[in-house]
């Protein structure tokens, strides 16, 4: 019964989409089809980038506000550049700006030691300033609109090119975090950073690159909106935040870190996007459709809580004076 | 067993009923603003109303003014294969893509509110709405004849970047320019069409520029009232400056007759709402549309305050 | 001897305290009034407008409804409850009920019925973040979009205008040559600033947020505290919120946007730990003046709106780095 | 056992230059701006040995060992690192050179698995990718070494601490070190458990392994150390071999006087019973378990560390819940659910980790001493400053707190002071009943003479005191009756007389001596 439950919690962010995904198919008409799954596909892609890069920096027991801000600065310069450099190297120039803004966010958290959620707030509004800023708070059009056509295209039936290359970020993410010594030690550091330091392991450094990466990802959303959207938008974003952090946490990754996985990420980030489809394909309105996502953030949390509190409490009984061979010289 | 199988037939049965449900009634998805909004509210109102009049399903989504959130809700609309589709745009391109997806589809899309850019004329099949370029136009205009050609105003503008606010700006600018006016733009501020950044932006030109002020173009109502709170605040005597909005709400119409502001532009929203879906009807229908349908516009002053009503 | 070692031995371990010596204090407290001082003598070289009666009654009244959620917040970062982001929710549900009420009502008990809800969102998250331990910042988040959820599905989703204009004279009105909204502000910051300062509660506050299971073991109610802190923030932005929807005459559910982060702004500039157990309402207040004073200065100036939000960005970001400075020259 | 032994470790003694010496640290000074925490200290380490430092609390321990992790820079001198000299200015630097370090406080990582932190900072693997084969089969072995049955795959934060203890420790051991300082290894392990420890050190130390030895517990080292340094007011005093010195000499070189009696004990006249304890039970830790103490009388309540003490103590407090059982206070029956309640009914609590729950450390002495009754100094919710000044006057000139300014901050106060002021803290309340858990532990023996004094007192005056401490010469020297604990269950209170060391050895541990 305990093992039962153990697995059911294990996986739950699986058990809820697939119930998501059962009851919406039950309830709301063509829901369950290819185009639904290519389309929500599409649409989690930007959440789903964000939310990989931000799954590494919450497991790190760090967390980024400023990623919808950075999606919008990397959308610009890379439309900006595209009439001097040509759409690609351009792409690949705002990707870098998400990377260095990220590195601005890592340099200040790691360098003046300060609460990154306080900061990251101070470089939301810094970089939002820079877009509007370099813009003059107009939408930038990009060059060409038929590229943005393509990248519209679904390929194979299921992917667009950001749902794929959103899909292959997570996997990465998963074998590195899993498999890689680099991946545990983003771990240690969430869960004991003195201890993590003390053995060796450059905290500093793993938080820095931590914010690196998230930047350089909401970089790569930000690109590929204003690639698929052909434009450059200061206001771009502006709502992403919130909704990432929410599936990163639906996925299971905890805020305080040291806990929280890529898979869990990509399960918490289709939840989501499979929620909203079915209760937009119903027409309910938004307001409701807040108050359902919210529900399902808050019981899950609460669920985490209780369960996890449980589970402390009983690795504290002092059955290890009796059991532990120590204390019995050696024999079991 | 049995459980699932039933289960099973009874879903099947379900689906069975509803697309039969889809092939009789029309479902057209009208992805909005907003859902609270001065104006968005009463159009989606409008909208609405006269859908269920013509028998027409509508599938809403608010965009909550997020332009990401809008291009993602393209998505839904073409994977719900809806029978057409009347967008809110809230930026000039980035929902080509989604147009141009719904087109693939065979899906029908037009435009309601505000304009887009040129390149996306060719996935849709009309635009109804106000020309918020002409808008802008009227208010300087009204402006210009309240101030005899002279003197100088400040702008209270929406919501940087915003469509609407692009144009109405751009409108009233390029007009003052066209006409050789004499009549010099202080400072344009954002006030995001919220009364109460209104108030404080407008708290704080008042104190900068003091009697300068001979004039005020806000894009609309609502932070005209914000400004007029903030003169009444600071010159309770005084009589405010020549003040145009745009909208024509009810209490920019009660601030018309009361001489607090000098002009409001009549766009209603019921109109703007029921000119998209009678068109999108249209569509269905096979019909062929004009590329543009604009709702009409009316300049409010104190000569005519009373034989016009308020938009809402 | 040994004394002073263990002393420097505490220190370290207790990084976030060791704002032992005078001096360091000292600088901390006047280092903001300098600021504020720099700004106002900046301000009135200027510009003529800046050094008026009328213009500062025009800072005192923006600042007004700001302010009153300043004041809770504080308690909450002061509780070492991070930052309670369900503000603008809070801020919403006061103006719309405190409106939408009145036909219903009356306009007093409708702003005493919208006050005492917004409290009821805040007891939501002290129970959620006290007694069930989830992390504030997704707790308020999904309390905020649930309640923002319900209100406006109350309402039906629409805007709300008021319906008794003394109300709104009132409340727009002066009494003594001041407006009334700045002296409810005032009492709201001397209410506060007493509770915090004076009273057992501000006393248990500041204490939980000092050492929480010292606290616990000291026989204070934590769990009730730190519930508390967010229940006064959630009755406090009620009452801005109120006030704001009388002065407006309408409310919608945007209309706390942002408040929430203006709110921490200010709280942080004025050198409220985020890590809790230091801090007090007039520290909060002067940082939100110096927050109010700039951007004054900036829009009398003539800078444009995405500047001001890279100065305040910056300003942030100097403002928890030179907090993390000054403990660590308090260290050395 | 020995093929595993040559997977895991490298043999490490020869090739390290040529002296006997791991390490030799000469005219070792530290100072902070206006104080000198360590004056000209010389301090050398042999290869397989074991080395005891010893001090009172602010000798420069502390200080000394964190010069040698390379935590802190010696303002002058050299040290020394198998012959050749170091420089150690991160913490890094001393990994590097073989020096590892076990920490009073646990170092580890809960939310990774045990074999993963004891290869912290050095995993296995190739190209950055992860071994965990070979991770898994050396953190085996390792901790077959150490004859524990920790599974290495277990989430480390699902383990007790006096588990965590023993993996921080297999850790230092897993990384091949040169030279292991241990820090109090033994303040959460059982008399068992530290005998295994030992077992292991020895087996270290004949692997040629230096190992420094940090404790207050001065029968353990007589036990295991080969050397012992003693440290006073930042300078070595002396360093001597073990063989030669017992005890008292060493208490003596550590204070610098003769204590004469560490534990006063003065006679109180015992009355009736307060507190009454009735087959309480929390659900997991502790069960049935009863006792009653008396007024004027100190009950000592001990047990090895996990037998449930300080649950118990926590329980009665309000801290935890209680299941099954009632508590019967000066004759009638009370419900305890929080500590407020506990403070209201006459009882008070003085928890074990002082840092963690006793303090708050931004506080001053006069705000820490008034929270347990800030509210009978209110007026209508207000506190009334004078009322609160007035109290915190008192007891700092009551216990002699120095430096006697009750609006020092807490946390700049000495251990023993803050003791004292955590102790005053719970007076205020005037409690009927008083809970000590280990309220001389991490003490210096002066402030300990100090706090039994002030105990002593208390029970003169009438109050009835439940003592937990894991020093059985203290429990033996104040305790009027005691209660010993084991596996969660309590022994019925045995008068002091009836008791010995070894007698309560066995009854805590349930080993019956012949």
């Amino acid at each position: 019964m305990r093992q039962t439950i153990a697995i059911v919690l294990q996986y739950r962010v699986a058990i809820i989409l697939a119930l998501t995904l059962t009851v919406s198919g039950l309830i709301v008409p063509g829901y369950l089809s290819e185009t639904t799954l290519s389309l929500g596909l599409d649409r989690a892609a930007a959440i789903g980038l964000i939310a990989t890069g931000l799954t590494v920096l919450l497991i790190a027991g760090q967390i980024d506000l400023s990623g919808g801000a950075i999606f919008a600065l990397a959308g610009i310069v890379s439309t900006i550049l595209q009439p001097s450099l040509g759409i690609l190297p351009a792409a690949l120039v705002g990707v870098f700006v998400g990377g260095l803004c990220g590195a601005i966010n890592g340099g200040l958290v790691v360098g003046l030691k300060v609460n990154s959620l306080v900061l990251t707030l101070a470089t939301m509004l810094i970089f939002r300033a820079v877009a509007h800023w370099i813009t003059n708070s107009q939408p930038v059009t990009g060059t060409d609109i038929m590229f943005s056509l393509t990248m519209a295209q679904i390929y194979l039936d299921i992917f667009s090119i950001r749902s794929a290359l959103f899909i292959v970020c997570i996997i990465l993410l998963h074998l590195w975090l899993t498999r890689t010594i680099a991946g545990r030690n983003v771990f240690a550091v969430g869960s004991n950073a003195t201890a993590a330091e003390e053995s060796g392991v450059a905290a500093g450094r793993v938080v820095f690159f931590g914010f690196i990466f998230a930047g350089s990802l909401a970089g790569v959303a930000g690109v590929l909106q204003s690639l698929v959207t052909n434009t450059g938008s200061p206001v771009f974003g502006s709502e992403l935040t919130v909704a990432v952090i929410a599936a990163v946490v639906v996925g299971g990754t905890r805020l305080e870190g040291g806990r929280g996985s890529a898979l869990g990420t990509l399960g918490g980030v289709l939840t989501m996007a499979a929620l909203t489809m079915a209760m937009e394909f119903q027409s309910v309105p938004a307001y409701l459709q807040q108050v359902v996502s919210g529900l399902i953030l808050i019981l899950l949390v609460v669920l985490d809580r209780t369960v996890h509190t449980r589970g402390r409490a009983a690795g504290a009984i002092p059955l290890l004076v009796t059991q532990n061979p120590i204390t019995t010289g050696g024999k079991p | 067993m049995i459980g699932k199988k039933s289960m099973i037939y009874v879903a099947a049965t379900a689906a069975i009923l509803a697309s039969a449900g889809v092939a009789q009634a029309k479902t057209v998805c009208y992805v909005t603003a907003a859902d609270s909004h001065a104006y968005a509210t009463p159009a989606n109102v409008a909208l609405q109303e006269r859908a269920d009049e013509l028998g027409i399903e509508i599938l809403n989504l608010s965009q909550d003014f997020d332009v990401q959130k809008g291009t993602e809700q393209l998505n839904t609309c073409v994977a719900r294969g809806v029978d057409g589709i009347i967008l809110w745009p809230l930026d000039p391109q980035a929902y080509i893509p989604g147009l141009a997806r719904a087109q693939q589809s065979n899906i029908p899309s037009i435009l309601i509110n505000s304009p887009m850019a040129e390149q996306a004329n060719q996935f849709i099949k009309s635009f109804t709405g106000p020309d918020v370029y002409e808008e802008g136009e009227m208010a300087a205009d009204a402006l210009s004849t309240a101030m005899d050609g002279k003197g100088s105003v400040v702008i209270i503008a929406g919501q940087a970047g915003n469509g609407t606010t692009i144009g109405r700006v751009g409108g009233f600018v390029d007009r003052l320019k066209e006409v050789n006016s004499d009549i010099e733009v202080l400072d344009t501020v954002n006030a995001d069409f919220d009364q109460q950044k209104a108030l404080v932006v407008s708290r704080d030109l008042i104190t900068r520029f003091g009697d300068k002020i001979m004039g005020v173009y806000a894009n609309d109502d609502t932070m005209a009232r914000g400004f007029i709170d903030a003169w009444k605040e600071a010159n309770p005597s005084e009589p405010t400056p020549p003040i145009v909005g745009i909208n024509g709400q009810k209490d920019a119409f009660e601030s018309i007759r009361s001489g607090e502001m000098y002009a409001t532009i009549v766009q209603s929203p019921v109109e703007d709402g029921k000119l998209a879906i009678n068109t999108m009807a249209e569509i269905l229908d096979g019909k062929e549309v004009d590329s543009r349908l604009p709702i009409p516009l009316t300049v409010v002053t104190m000569e005519n305050v009373n034989s016009v009503e308020p938009a809402f | 001897m040994s004394e002073i070692a263990s002393e420097l031995d505490s220190e370290s371990s207790n990084e976030r305290f060791a704002r032992g010596s005078r001096l360091v204090d000292l600088l901390s407290k006047t280092g903001l009034s300098l600021a504020i001082l720099a700004v106002i003598l900046y301000g009135s070289f200027s510009s003529p407008a800046f050094f008026t009666t009328g213009n500062f009654l025009n800072i005192l009244t923006s600042m007004s409804i700001i302010g009153i959620v300043v004041v809770g917040m504080t308690f909450v970062l002061v509780v070492g409850g991070l930052a309670d982001l369900s503000v603008p929710a809070t801020i919403a549900c006061g103006a719309i009920l405190s409106l939408g009420l009145q036909p219903v009502i009356g306009p007093v008990p409708a702003f005493v019925v919208a006050v005492a809800l917004s409290g009821l969102i805040g007891s939501v998250n002290g129970v959620l973040v006290g007694y069930l331990g989830v992390n504030p910042i997704i707790a308020t988040l999904g309390i905020g979009t649930i309640a923002l959820g319900i209100v406006q599905a109350a309402v039906g989703g629409v805007i709300v205008y008021g319906a008794n204009p003394e109300s709104a004279e009132f409340v727009k009105g002066r009494l003594f040559g001041i407006p009334v909204v700045v002296l409810i502000f005032l009492a709201v910051a001397v209410i506060g600033h007493f509770i915090l300062a004076r009273s057992f509660w501000g006393r248990w506050t500041l204490a939980t947020g000092g050492n929480y299971s010292a606290a616990e073991a000291s026989a204070v109610p934590v769990k009730a505290v730190k519930a508390g802190a967010f229940v006064i923030t959630a009755v406090a932005a009620g009452i801005s919120g109120g006030l704001l929807g009388l002065t407006l005459q309408s409310a919608r559910p945007l209309i706390g946007q942002g408040y929430e982060f203006s709110a921490i702004t200010a709280v942080v500039v004025g050198g409220v730990s985020i890590m809790g157990g230091f801090g007090s309402v007039p520290r909060a207040i002067a940082g939100l003046i110096f927050v109010q004073l700039l951007t004054n200065v900036m829009v009398l100036d003539g800078v444009r709106t995405p500047i001001q939000g890279f100065v305040l960005g910056i300003l942030i970001a100097g403002a928890v780095g030179m907090d993390s400075a000054l403990r660590k020259r308090g260290v050395a | 056992m020995g093929k595993d032994l040559t997977l895991v470790r490298e043999e490490i003694k020869p090739e390290m230059g040529s002296t006997d010496f791991a390490l030799s640290m000469k005219g070792i000074t530290k100072t902070f701006p206006g104080v000198k925490a360590l004056s000209n200290v010389n301090f050398a380490v042999k290869f397989g040995t074991v080395h005891a430092v010893v001090g009172e609390n602010g000798a420069g321990k502390s200080t000394l060992m964190k010069v040698l992790s390379g935590s802190y820079q010696p303002t002058s001198g050299t040290i020394e690192v198998g012959g050749t000299e170091a420089r150690l200015r991160r913490p890094a630097d001393a990994q590097a050179l073989g020096i590892r370090m076990v920490h009073q406080e646990l170092n580890l990582v809960p939310d990774l698995t045990v074999a993963e932190n004891i290869y912290l900072g050095r995993m296995p693997g190739r190209w950055g990718f992860l071994d965990k084969n070979e991770m898994l089969q050396k953190a085996t072995a390792v901790l077959q070494e150490q004859e524990t049955a920790i599974d290495p795959q277990e989430i480390l934060g699902n383990l007790s601490i006096s588990q965590q203890q023993l993996v921080e420790i297999a850790k230092a051991y897993a990384a091949n070190p040169r030279i292991i300082v241990l820090d109090e290894p033994t303040s959460s392990l059982s008399e068992h458990e530290t005998a295994a420890l030992f077992r292991i050190l020895r087996k270290m130390r004949d692997a040629g392994i230096a190992i420094v030895y940090i404790s207050h517990r001065l029968k353990e080292v007589l036990e295991i150390a080969d050397e012992v340094t003693v440290l006073r007011d930042g300078s070595m005093i002396e360093t001597r071999p073990i063989a030669g010195i017992s005890a008292s000499e060493m208490i003596q070189l550590m204070v610098g006087r003769e204590v004469s009696n560490v534990f006063p004990k003065s006679p109180a006249k015992i009355g009736e019973p307060v507190l009454r304890v009735n087959s309480i039970s929390d659900g997991a830790n502790f069960r049935d378990v009863s006792f009653d103490v008396r007024a004027g009388e100190i009950l000592g309540l001990i047990g090895l560390v996990g037998a449930g003490r300080t649950e118990v103590a926590r329980a009665i407090f309000g801290l935890s819940g209680i299941v099954e059982g009632t508590l019967t206070l000066n004759g009638k029956d009370v419900v305890i659910n929080s500590p407020a309640e506990a403070v209201k009914a006459g009882i008070a609590y003085v928890p074990e980790d002082r840092k963690g729950d006793g303090i708050i450390p931004g506080m001053s002495i006069r705000e820490n001493i008034s929270l347990p009754v800030l509210r009978s100094l209110t007026t209508f919710g207000w506190i009334r400053g004078k009322a609160d000044r007035t109290l915190a006057d008192q007891y700092v000139k009551q216990f002699s707190i120095s430096p006697p300014d009750p609006e020092r901050r807490v946390n700049l106060l000495s251990g023993g002071n803050q003791q004292k002021a955590v102790i005053a803290k719970w007076l205020a309340a005037k409690p009927s009943v008083l809970i000590l858990d280990e309220p001389t532990r991490g003490v210096d023996v002066g402030a300990k003479a100090e706090i039994h004094n002030i105990i002593g007192q208390l029970v003169a005056n009438g109050m009835a005191v439940v003592m937990i401490s894991s020093e059985l010469p203290e429990v033996l020297g104040v305790c009027d009756r005691i209660v010993v604990m084991r596996d969660g269950q309590a022994s019925p209170p045995i008068d002091r007389q009836d008791l010995t060391e070894e007698r309560i050895m066995a009854l805590a541990t349930g080993e019956e001596v012949a």
